[in-house]
C-alpha cells in the first residue's frame, strides 16, 4: 500500500488488527459493502491495484456467510455485492472460451475498476486522518481570546449562505403548514368491528371471486367515512377472516385488484349464522 | 505532553506566556499564568522579556490592575476606528422574508405575510431594499394595485446564482436534509423564473417618465 | 490623522499590519488590510516580514482561506485547556463525506455516494451544511442539473488551510488519478439504491461535457 502522505497513519495498524479478525462480524462497524471490501483488501497487504479479486471475493463471501449464520439481517446491497463478486470471480477464473456478451466489459477491466474504487475510498479515509490530524481551531490553535474593543471586522462577508436561505424558506413553509393543520377536524373512519359485521353479513353471497371494491360498503355522499376508508377497513377485516380460514383472497399481480371469495373447505367457524 | 521529561528553558517559557496571554479571554495575573506552567517557571522574567520584545511594536503588553494583556499600541488606535464596516448580518425575519420573496417572486407584501403568518415589520423590507437584495418590481392589477417585490442582481451575485431558476428546488432541499416525512406530499416550491404575470404591470412599463423610479427606491448598490 | 504629512516607512507599515491583525475578530485579506493603510503600502512585504518575525514564537501568523490571522503555535495546544472548546464530533460517515467534498469539489451528492458505495444517510450532509463546513456551490450542467457542493471558508479556517490546494496529499492524489470522479468504463458496481444505468449515464455525461468539472457556473466570489 502506498502512503502518499502523512506517514504516521496509525489507524492503518488499528484497522489491520480489525481486518485480520474480519470474521468477527460486526456490520455496525461498516457503512456498506465497499467499506467491508476495503477492510478485507487490507489483509492482502498489497497495492490495492494488484489485489487478488478472486481472493477478495472469497473473503467477502465468507464474511457474508458468517454474517448470515449469526442471523444478521443483511442489507440488500451486501447481498447484491456478494452475487456480483461471485459472478466476477467466476468470469475471472473461467477460461475465456468465446467472446462474452458484446456489451459486457472484460472481467479484468471490471476487476481493475473495483480495485480503483477501493483505492479511492482508501485515499479518502487517509484524507480524513490527514485533515483531522491537522491543528484544529479552538482545539489545538487559538485566535485572540480578547480582541480589541473596537474590532476590525472583515467586512466583505455577509453572513447568509444559500443553505441559510433554503432552511429559512422551509421553516416558513413548515410553520405555515402547522397553522393550517386543524387537529380537531378528525377524519371519520369505517370501524373495523363494523367491517367485520358487514363481511359476515354478505359472506353467503361471496360464492365467486368478487373484487374488493364491490365487497366494501359504498360511501355515503353526505359525510361519513370516505370510500378509501371503507375499502381499507374491509380489506383488514377480510384478512382476519382469511387467517381464521373463512375466506380466500387472491391478486394476480402487484397493484391489480384484490378478489375475495368465501371458503368452502373447512368450516368457517361461527361465521355462518 | 512531553512536559515531564522536557525542562523548558526561558525562551520556551516566554513562548508559552505569549500564547496564553494571546488566547486568554481577559487579562491574566502572573499567578494565573504560573498555574499553567511547569513549577518554578519564572513568569515575572518571561513577562518582562515579552514586554521588552513588544516595545514599540504594533501591539504592546499592558498591565492593568496587576493583570497582563496585549493591546494595540496607543498611537495606532486611529486604525481601529477608521473605516469600520459592520458586516451585514441578516436577522432571522429578514432572511425568512428574503427566502419567501426569492421563491415566490413576484409577490406582494400581503402574500409574504400570508406565508409567514405574521405581519411584516416595516424595517424588514426596507432593510432588504436598502441592502439591494430586493427590488420593487411592479404592481399587481388587483384592487389597491399593491407593489410586487422581486430579488435583484445583487442577490444572485451574493448567493452565487446564475439566475433565479437556479435556486435550490424541492429535490435539493430534500438532498440537503431539510425536508422530511412531516412535509405534506403535495409540498411544492414555485419556480421563481416566471416572466411578468398577467395581472402585473412592471414598474418600468408604468413609469415612462421616470425610468429611474425603481433605482431611486432601492438605492445605490 | 497625520497620514498625509507623515509617510510611513516599512517598519511602520509592519507595525500597523500587526496591530490590525491582532485586533481583528477574524482573518483579514490583504485587500482588507490595504484599505486601512496609506495608498501604496506594501502589505505583502509587511505580512512576509511579520510572518518571519513570529516564526517559532508562541503566536504565529497563518494564512487561511486566502486571509491572514494570528493564532497560537500548534505545539502549545496542551496549554490551552481553559480556552479549548470540545468540537462537535463528526461521525465517520460525515468525515468521509467532508473529505470527498474537499478533495473532489465541486461534486454532487451522487458522486459522493458513488465513492462511498452507500447512499448518504439523512443528517450527514445537512450537518456539514449546518456547521458551515460545506456550502452549496452551483449546479452541474448535466441532466437534472444537480446541485454541487464545495467546502467553505470556515472549513479552511477551522483546519488552518490557506486554500483547497493545500489539502494534505492533494497533489499526490491528483497525480495518481485518484481524484478523478469518472470511474473506468463499464464499471457497474451493483447499487440497489439507484439504477445502475442512470448512474453510468451520469458519469459518462460528465466525461463528455467537461473533463475537468469546471462547468460550474458559479465562480468564486
Amino acid at each position: 500500500m502506498t502512503d502518499m502522505f502523512q506517514p504516521n497513519l496509525d489507524f492503518a495498524a488499528a484497522d489491520q488488527a480489525e481486518a485480520e479478525e474480519a470474521f468477527v462480524v460486526d456490520l455496525e462497524g461498516y457503512e456498506g459493502p465497499l467499506h467491508v471490501l476495503l477492510a478485507l483488501a487490507r489483509t492482502q497487504k498489497v497495492d490495492l491495484l494488484k489485489l487478488s479479486i478472486t481472493r477478495l471475493a472469497e473473503q467477502y463471501l465468507a464474511f457474508i456467510h458468517e454474517a448470515r449464520r449469526r442471523n444478521f439481517a443483511l442489507a440488500a446491497d451486501y447481498l447484491v455485492m456478494a452475487s456480483w463478486l461471485a459472478y466476477l470471480k467466476s468470469r475471472l477464473l473461467l477460461p475465456r472460451a468465446e467472446k462474452g456478451k458484446a456489451e459486457e466489459p472484460p472481467a479484468e477491466l471490471m476487476a481493475a475498476a473495483l480495485a480503483f474504487r477501493l483505492q479511492k475510498l482508501e485515499a479518502m479515509r487517509k484524507a480524513v486522518e490527514a485533515i483531522t490530524g491537522r491543528p484544529q481551531l479552538k482545539r489545538d490553535v487559538f485566535t485572540r481570546g480578547d480582541p480589541e474593543a473596537t474590532v476590525i471586522v472583515p467586512s466583505d462577508r455577509i453572513d447568509a449562505s444559500l443553505y441559510d436561505l433554503m432552511a429559512a424558506y422551509v421553516t416558513q413553509r413548515r410553520k405555515e403548514q402547522a397553522r393550517h393543520y386543524n387537529p380537531t377536524q378528525r377524519i371519520e373512519a369505517f370501524p373495523l368491528e363494523a367491517a367485520r359485521d358487514w363481511l359476515r353479513e354478505i359472506m353467503p353471497r361471496l360464492d365467486d371471486w368478487t373484487p374488493l371494491a364491490e365487497v366494501a360498503p359504498q360511501g355515503d355522499e353526505a359525510g361519513g367515512p370516505s370510500t378509501a376508508s371503507y375499502v381499507a377497513s374491509t380489506l383488514s377485516a377480510s384478512l382476519e377472516l382469511v387467517k381464521e380460514g373463512g375466506m380466500d383472497v387472491k391478486q394476480t399481480a402487484a397493484f391489480d385488484p384484490l378478489y375475495l371469495r368465501r371458503r368452502d373447505v373447512g368450516q368457517p367457524m361461527e361465521l355462518t349464522p | 505532553m512531553s512536559d515531564l521529561e522536557f525542562k523548558p528553558d526561558e525562551a520556551e517559557i516566554e513562548r508559552r506566556v505569549e500564547a496564553l496571554l494571546f488566547a486568554a479571554a481577559g487579562p491574566l495575573s502572573a499567578a494565573e499564568i504560573a498555574r499553567r506552567l511547569p513549577e518554578g517557571a519564572d513568569v515575572g522574567g518571561a513577562i518582562a522579556a515579552l514586554r521588552q520584545r513588544y516595545q514599540g511594536r504594533g501591539v504592546e503588553l499592558e498591565c492593568v490592575a496587576d493583570r497582563w494583556r496585549f493591546r494595540t499600541a496607543p498611537d495606532l488606535s486611529f486604525l481601529m476606528t477608521e473605516e469600520r464596516e459592520e458586516p451585514r448580518r441578516l436577522s432571522k425575519a429578514a432572511l425568512e422574508t428574503l427566502a419567501i420573496i426569492a421563491y415566490h417572486q413576484p409577490c406582494t407584501r400581503a402574500e409574504i405575510e400570508s406565508v409567514r403568518g405574521v405581519s411584516l415589520s416595516r424595517g424588514t423590507l426596507d432593510l432588504l431594499l436598502e441592502m439591494g437584495f430586493v427590488r420593487l418590481r411592479g404592481r399587481r392589477r388587483t384592487p389597491g394595485r399593491p407593489v410586487t417585490y422581486a430579488t435583484s442582481d445583487k442577490f444572485l451575485e451574493h448567493f452565487g446564482l446564475a439566475s433565479v431558476h437556479d435556486l435550490p428546488g424541492v429535490q435539493d432541499m430534500r438532498a440537503a436534509g431539510l425536508l422530511d416525512l412531516s412535509m405534506p406530499p403535495g409540498f411544492e416550491v414555485p419556480d421563481p423564473g416566471r416572466g411578468p404575470e398577467e395581472d402585473e404591470d412592471l414598474l418600468s412599463d408604468l413609469d415612462h417618465d421616470s425610468p429611474e423610479f425603481a433605482q431611486d427606491f432601492v438605492g445605490e448598490e
